[in-house]
């Protein structure tokens, strides 16, 4: 299940009111440096600025060249980046920042390196939210109202009103004001995106003919200089073959180990395989404008039929968790409480003839004439095999219940158009990948209905739209978990989707590769305090 | 050793015997393994299309994938997702059998036409066909596929068009080829002297008589591409998509489990590819060797 | 297929000009006779100059066919990909809107077109980058690639057909005919798995791409192994061999080759132009297609970074200009590869080149 | 004058017709001899086997069995030699009442020891010209560079440019119009007559001892064959080397030939001294020759038979060789004496006056 939708909205974290102060500058920690880490990607990122990019690989490139004022830590603890510390004031709308002094711009060809001032920041907010620039983060500042200077190492933000966790949002990456050639926006034409410089542990050196992206160690990384010298992106176009490229050295990393290849991975002791949780789980999504959809009955019913159990074991060797609402587990406002509903087929059946379905001549269930055949849309995925897996299987299990279900494989763009645009499908196969599980207000909110909006299935409920916007208004977490553990009670209730699990997603890494930390979809946030022994630098 | 002999020829009867008697055994070898292969291929159609199978090639069985050879009654085990292999190399050949003849329809219409004008009129209209042909000659198969792909959506039809009209130059020259042979040998005059109108030559002369088995050959060949195209085309994730079977599609899942040393599932709709298209070629070579060997003997 | 030397017994063979057409359709170009003999008066120039025209008539041709076929896929594509045409300084101008994008089909085409002259082939889709740089970038590694493989082609292809063309069939040349025959008919990717895993298990070696490969002296011989995979396996070697047995077997029957017998001459050297250095150069020409077809799979299964792979990319994302603009320079190899073709048969066949003095003293 | 240069013995040179399953008896036990200095010549309608004969000389045939039997003894100075040696051991011939139904070779072998033989006798002992000379010469190699290339292969001179310079004494002694301009052209910019003497220049330019001239005359235009006749006359006059003349020309053959020897059949009927048999009258002429010499057109025979009496009937077919006289279809000499015979049996070759040898029932009593 590689292809995802990011659904963009604030960050799960705990308030810090007074920072802690960052690490000394060189990194004394007595850990060589040094060493060339080689890692694969299956696919080519599109552009290597955090702005434009939209897809994981480019992102993880972004993490390596690029900070944030603020950066979350492993314990999804919100730590000082670019600023040092901050100050909120008391209505909780203005937000200060007091930036580091020490910070400077990778150097540009044949020029000194710039450093680091709160112009950079109020540019890159700008350049982010000019109409012109096309980028998914618009949508996630819209709460700020202006973003001024105050000095050059103080900069200030004003919000339209008050959030929840408005924090964990200046996380976003800052672009140098001298980086793009476009001063106002930001398009895939400008070589900056080809070619960005940053504030982060590595400088992108070059991307070599076949598209390897290699970036070096910045020596003066505010941080102090990462570990490993050299970060190596390697393009892969077949899977397989990349796995194999892992096991016979060709490369060190996999970030994404296919999860047919975790046995053979485990098997073998110079591996380390690196589990590491994306909040994001793979639904069933149903389109409620059909009417043999809209009777809840029916999706329960569904939702009865399928062994997700079975499907998890066989096809993932076990690696997930089975889910039972929209929320992503692992996240706060996941509500334990509510089971997922057990594999049933028996009360399958007796659901639909409940809801008037009767088993017509061929064996499909039929409701006054009208047969029970719907088609299942899925994207085509080279080699995905694990997706045909679920969606056969899905068929299958359907089948056994009556239900003829019509797979239908569409090449991506195709796809995304008949589910986002068209609404020209009854159930779809995919994933949401959360980057805060707290907000699913586009999932389910009716106003989220029409032409690209992440509510494609229709879904229509006024005490859900209600607990939404409640939950997104409150300022206190605690009333905000408990509407959402009843949002999830009641969606998982209603079954706009059938929630099957969240993947257990697993890196594979060289055993030479030491302190490997993961964040769970940034990934590389930790990177430069990984390191390779002596030893294995060769 | 090299054995000529002579059938006791007694003064008089000196007929020339069918060019099957006098073929080489080889030649002979060849047809016959081609024909098995196309009696087969018939086969297994007609068994898919009355579903005579040993399994529903459809039905899941989670508890037992990638099955090896001969385990729990799956002669050649079974799939990534527990399907019996056989029953779905059985059906696979449906999802060639009509988009292959559309293909091969294709080129072969267009290709006598084209052809026959060429070899036939010469001047400007053969100037027009050799354009033509060098025009659909210069691109990469494959890569125009990929770009009515991008174009259009991937569906086995509009591919199989492609490689119909990819095909047409192969069969265009050839037929010309032959016609020019023929008009050498004053074929072509001598029927014109017998007062014979050109349609009647063109049709019934040259094109039943001389030009059927390069295309009986043209069709065989044109199926085995039809095939390979296909298979890689499922290689990159446009070729007929599951759950169809296609040999394509099942070379292409088979595969990811290759390097886990599961080479079956692979394997063997590999080798039902490798001895189809053989059995086209060798058919080919056979008759060619066998019709065109006599010829002028 | 395999038919031993023992001919036609009585009679010489038919004299060159028509030969009875094999399952192998002739060469690239297959010029209609009258255009070549035209040619026979020609200094050798100018038979350039005019297949150079024709190759630009072709390559019009293509575009024009790219075009329709884009032109007729649903949505407006094409206006995309003329706005990707206008440059960056225009765009931030603004220029874009004022400009909007032609309507009617031809000044869409023509404008296309004129932008491709200047080598402008718009901007990807996917990356925004321009697609000409894009394209040359990889274009290389193809061609590496390809005549790579070619090479490999031949290699096989001509000791087989030189010698079933000679000694008829043997045990030996049948074996390695059907060999190649069957190589032939297996599916590229899966031939190029079976390599991998065999270099893997037997070397421990991961043959990746040339540069990985080489980091270490030992391994970079396994950096040529998608050559191979290509060249055995691109499902031409047959016809090759085919070809070059059928050609060398007629020109074997020829007149002049009996007469350097007589004379005790290698038959060889004779027999070398017309009966190999030709039909090598006329197969290859004309199989370009069939291995850039191929590449688009060897370079996915061994990741190499080529145009194939770039294809297959621009198919995924629907990336028009990109995919275009492979069309093109694929097309324009093609046309290169039978454009060498005729200079090598130019070249070598006084025929085909200008003889004047002589055709002047014919008696 | 010593033992002749070349002595073929009862040659058979046969072929194998697929499609009939059925050999084609091209020569069928030919025996003949040329002098050393002289000029034999063969003469017969096409298909009589001359020139197949020819090609067996030279090992030039291995398609089908080709040469399955016969000897040919071949004497220069470096003593004698049988081309066919030791080839009897790679074919076996399976007979039945006295034809041969089937035959095995080994091909491979065959081929093998006949290149051992005539390795050092091609171009170099003996030289070889063809009809249709445009054809036969190497269209993609320039006249001189063909011509060189034998010098160099056969004769001592080997430095390049000595090479030219012998070849262009050759191409100028058979009277090639500008030498050193023809000497870069490539066949075709030729016409016919001068291919055919750079054909003739290129045969002589490695001084065999025998030149096999095959129809030098055919496929060119009357005016032309008349002056490459009078060039061979010459040729032979000066240089006095043997020659072996196959043609179905009389008059060529009248002009060049010291002996005669007249195929049908695949067999020779008729052999002796060239006045003798070409000679006015009907004496002692197998029915054969003298319907040939009748078809020629001459005024005599004009005045005679007041037109071109051509001989009725056709070549035999070479698959299904009557078992008796092979001409007896056609022949109009045939007696009631001898008619029983004719047909039954095959005549042998009877010599009727010295040196001069007939196949005919007419002259066998």
């Amino acid at each position: 299940m590689k292809r995802i939708l990011i659904v963009g909205l604030s960050i799960l974290a705990i308030v810090v009111g007074t920072s802690l102060m960052s690490p000394a500058a060189p990194k004394n920690d007595g850990r060589p440096d040094g060493g060339t880490l080689g890692y694969g990607e299956y696919g080519r990122p599109s552009t290597l600025d955090p702005i434009t990019s939209n897809e994981m690989i480019s992102l993880r490139i972004t993490e390596l060249v690029f900070n944030g004022l603020v950066g979350i830590d492993e314990k999804q603890q919100i730590v000082p980046e670019l600023a040092e510390r901050w100050e909120v004031s008391k209505d909780g709308r203005a937000y200060t920042f007091f930036l580091r002094k020490d910070v400077t711009w990778h150097p540009k060809e044949g020029e000194d390196s710039k450093p680091f001032t709160a112009d950079d920041v109020v540019f890159t907010y700008n350049i982010m939210m000019h109409p012109r620039t096309i980028t998914p983060l618009k949508v996630r500042y819209e709460f700020i109202d202006k973003v001024e200077k105050l000095n050059d190492y103080t900069v200030q933000f004003t919000l339209k009103r008050p959030i929840l966790n408005a924090l964990a949002k200046f996380s976003f990456k800052v672009l140098p004001k001298h980086g793009p050639s476009n001063p106002l926006y930001l398009t895939r034409e400008d070589p900056f995106v080809q070619h960005p410089i940053g504030t982060g542990p590595y400088i992108l050196k070059t991307i070599t003919t076949d598209r390897e992206i290699v970036l070096v160690a910045n020596e003066n990384y505010f941080k102090g200089r990462p570990h490993i010298n050299k970060f190596i992106s390697k393009p892969f176009a077949d899977q397989n073959i990349m796995t194999q490229a892992l096991m016979f050295n060709a490369i060190d990393m996999v970030v994404l180990v296919n999860p047919r290849d975790i046995p053979e991975l485990q098997g073998d002791k110079r591996f380390i395989l690196q589990p590491y949780n994306a909040l994001s789980y793979g639904f069933f999504g149903y389109n409620l404008r059909n009417p043999l959809l809209a009777d809840k009955r029916v999706r329960k019913a569904f939702t009865y039929a399928v062994n997700r159990q079975e499907m998890l074991d066989s096809f993932f060797n076990g690696q997930g968790t089975i889910i039972s609402g929209p929320f992503a587990p692992g996240s706060w406002a996941y509500n334990l409480d509510v089971q997922p509903l057990p594999f049933d087929p028996q009360k399958a059946i007796a659901l639909l003839r409940e809801a008037g379905f009767n088993p017509g001549p061929d064996g499909v269930m039929q409701k006054d004439g009208k047969k029970l055949t719907l088609s299942l849309k899925v994207p085509i995925e080279k080699e995905s095999e694990a997706v045909k897996r679920v969606v056969l299987a899905f068929q299958n299990y359907l089948k056994n219940i009556g239900a003829a279900v019509k797979v239908e494989f569409k090449e991506w763009q195709a796809w995304k158009e008949s589910v986002f645009l068209e609404h020209d499908f009854d159930i779809v196969f995919a994933s949401w990948v959360f980057d805060d599980s707290a907000d699913i207000s586009s999932l389910f909110h009716s106003a989220e209905i029409g032409s690209w909006k992440n509510n494609f299935g229709a879904y229509s409920n006024p005490e859900v739209d209600g607990l939404i916007v409640e939950s997104k208004l409150t300022l206190d977490h605690e009333k905000r978990r408990t509407i959402n553990r009843k949002l999830h009670a009641i969606l998982s209730d209603e079954a706009p989707y059938t929630f099957l699990w969240t993947l257990t997603n697993y890196s594979g890494h060289h055993k030479k590769l030491r302190r490997v930390a993961i964040h769970p979809y940034k990934f590389f946030s930790f990177a430069d305090e990984w390191f390779i022994p002596v030893a294995d630098q060769k | 050793m090299k054995r000529y002999s002579q059938t006791t020829g007694e003064v008089g009867e000196s007929s020339d015997l069918s060019p099957w008697k006098t073929a080489d055994a080889l030649d002979l070898v060849y047809v016959g393994y081609g024909l098995l292969i196309v009696v087969l291929v018939l086969v297994s159609y007609v068994l898919g299309a009355f579903t005579w199978l040993p399994y529903d090639p459809e039905q899941i069985r989670v508890d037992l994938l990638n099955a090896p050879p001969g385990s729990a009654g799956h002669l050649l085990g079974t799939d990534f997702l527990g399907r019996d292999i056989l029953s779905r190399l059985i059906v696979g050949i449906q999802a060639y059998f009509l988009p292959g003849l559309l293909a091969i329809v294709i080129s072969l219409l267009l290709g006598t036409t084209l052809g026959a004008l060429a070899g036939y009129r010469s001047g400007e209209v053969e100037t027009l066909v050799t354009y033509f042909n060098n025009l659909v000659d210069s691109f990469p198969r494959l890569v125009l596929i990929l770009l009515v792909i991008a174009a259009f959506k991937p569906g086995i039809y509009y591919i199989m068009v492609v490689v119909g009209v990819t095909g047409v130059p192969a069969v265009a020259s050839l037929i010309a080829g032959k016609i020019e042979f023929l008009g050498q040998k004053n074929f072509i005059e001598a029927a014109h002297v017998l007062g014979l109108p050109s349609r009647v030559i063109l049709l019934k002369h040259i094109l039943w008589h001389h030009c059927m088995p390069l295309l009986v050959i043209q069709a065989t060949i044109g199926m085995g591409e039809a095939i390979l195209i296909e298979t890689s085309l499922s290689y990159l994730g446009f070729g007929v998509q599951e759950p169809t079977p296609s040999w394509g599609n099942m070379v292409q899942a088979g595969a990811n489990y290759f390097f886990q040393g599961k080479f079956w599932p692979s394997t063997a709709p590999a080798l039902s590819i490798l001895f189809t298209i053989l059995g086209f070629h060798l058919l080919g070579d056979g008759l060619n060797g066998i019709l065109e060997g006599s010829a002028g003997k | 297929m395999v038919h031993s030397s023992s001919g036609p017994e009585i009679g010489a063979p038919p004299a060159t000009g028509a030969r009875e057409p094999g399952i192998f359709r002739g060469a690239a170009p297959t010029f209609p006779a009258g255009t070549v003999k035209l040619a026979a008066t020609k200094p050798i120039t100018l038979v350039l100059a005019r297949e150079l025209a024709l190759a630009a008539l072709l390559l019009v041709g293509v575009s024009f066919v790219v075009f329709v076929i884009l032109y007729l896929s649903p949505g407006d594509p094409f206006s995309v990909l003329l706005e990707g045409q206008i440059s960056n300084h225009a765009a931030r101008a603004g220029l874009r809107e004022a400009l909007g994008v032609p309507r009617t089909w031809y000044v869409q085409y023509l404008s296309w077109l004129g932008n491709l002259l200047q080598g402008n082939f718009g901007t990807s889709i996917r990356t925004g980058l321009p697609v000409f740089g894009e394209i040359a970038r990889v274009a290389l590694s193809t061609l590496y690639l390809t005549l790579g493989s070619m090479l490999v082609t031949l290699l096989i292809a001509v000791p087989i057909a030189l010698h079933s063309s000679v000694r008829g069939t043997t045990a030996l040349n049948w074996l390695l005919t059907m060999l190649a025959y069957v190589v032939s008919a297996l599916p590229v990717f899966w031939l190029g798995y079976v390599a991998v895993y065999v270099i893997i298990h037997q070397f421990g070696v991961f043959p990746l791409t040339a540069r990985i490969a080489a980091s270490s002296e030992r391994t970079w011989p396994f950096s040529l192994l998608p050559i191979f995979v290509l060249g055995i396996g691109n499902g031409t070697v047959s016809e090759v061999v085919r070809h070059l047995r059928e050609e060398m077997s007629r020109v074997m029957g020829e007149d002049y080759i009996r007469t350097a017998r007589a004379k005790g001459a290698s038959v060889w050297r004779h027999a070398f132009k017309e009966g190999l250095l030709i039909p090598m150069t006329e197969i290859i020409a004309s199989k370009i297609p069939f291995i850039l077809g191929g590449a688009v799979i060897v370079e996915q299964v061994f990741n190499w970074p080529g145009m194939g792979r770039m294809a297959w990319q621009a198919a995924q994302d629907r990336d028009f200009p990109v995919i275009m603009g492979i069309a093109m320079i694929a097309a324009t190899l093609v046309r290169l590869g039978s454009l060498l073709q005729r200079v090598v048969y130019v070249a070598v066949n006084p025929r085909a080149s200008n003889e004047r003095r002589g055709a002047a003293w014919a008696e | 004058m010593g033992a002749p240069l070349l002595e073929i013995e009862n040659l058979r040179t046969y072929f194998h017709s697929r499609s009939k399953r059925a050999f084609i008896r091209a020569v069928d036990g030919v025996t003949m001899a040329i002098a050393r200095g002289k000029t034999l010549s063969v003469v017969g309608e096409s298909g009589s086997g001359k020139s197949v004969t020819a090609l067996s000389i030279m090992g030039l045939l291995d398609a089908g069995p080709g040469v399955i039997s016969g000897k040919i003894t071949f004497r220069t100075d470096g003593g004698e030699r049988n081309l066919l040696h030791d080839l009897e051991h790679y074919v076996t011939l399976g007979e039945q009442d006295g034809r041969i139904m089937e035959v095995s070779k080994d091909e491979a072998g065959w081929r093998k020891q006949v290149e051992r033989i005539m390795a050092e006798v091609r171009g170099k002992e003996i030289a070889m010209i063809f009809q249709n000379p445009k054809s036969a010469l190497n269209p993609f190699v320039t006249v001189g560079h063909q011509i060189t290339e034998a010098i160099r292969l056969h004769t001592p001179t080997k430095h390049p440019r000595e090479a030219k310079e012998r070849s262009l004494y050759w191409l100028e002694r058979v009277k090639m119009d500008s030498p050193r301009l023809r000497f870069d052209n490539y066949p075709y910019g030729l016409s016919g007559g001068m291919c055919q003497r750079a054909m003739i220049a290129m045969a002589l330019s490695s001084e065999p001892a025998l030149l096999i001239a095959d129809e030098p005359t055919t496929g060119l235009d009357a005016t032309i064959q008349s002056t490459i006749v009078g060039l061979l006359a010459e040729l032979k006059s000066e240089l006095g080397i043997a020659t072996l003349l196959i043609s179905h020309d009389i008059r060529v053959v009248s002009r060049l030939a010291d002996d005669v020897a007249v195929m049908y059949g695949g067999t020779v009927v008729e052999y002796g001294p060239a006045p003798e048999i070409l000679g006015a009258g009907f004496g002692l002429k197998h029915p054969y020759t003298a319907a040939l010499l009748a078809s020629r057109p001459s005024v005599q025979n004009v005045q005679e038979n007041g037109g071109l009496p051509a001989i009725d009937g056709e070549v035999p077919d070479p698959i299904e060789v009557p078992r008796g006289c092979r001409f007896y279809a056609r022949c109009n000499r045939v007696t009631d004496g001898i008619r029983d015979r004719c047909e039954r049996r095959e005549p042998e070759l009877k010599e009727v006056t010295p040196g001069h040898q007939v196949r005919c029932w007419l002259y066998l009593d």
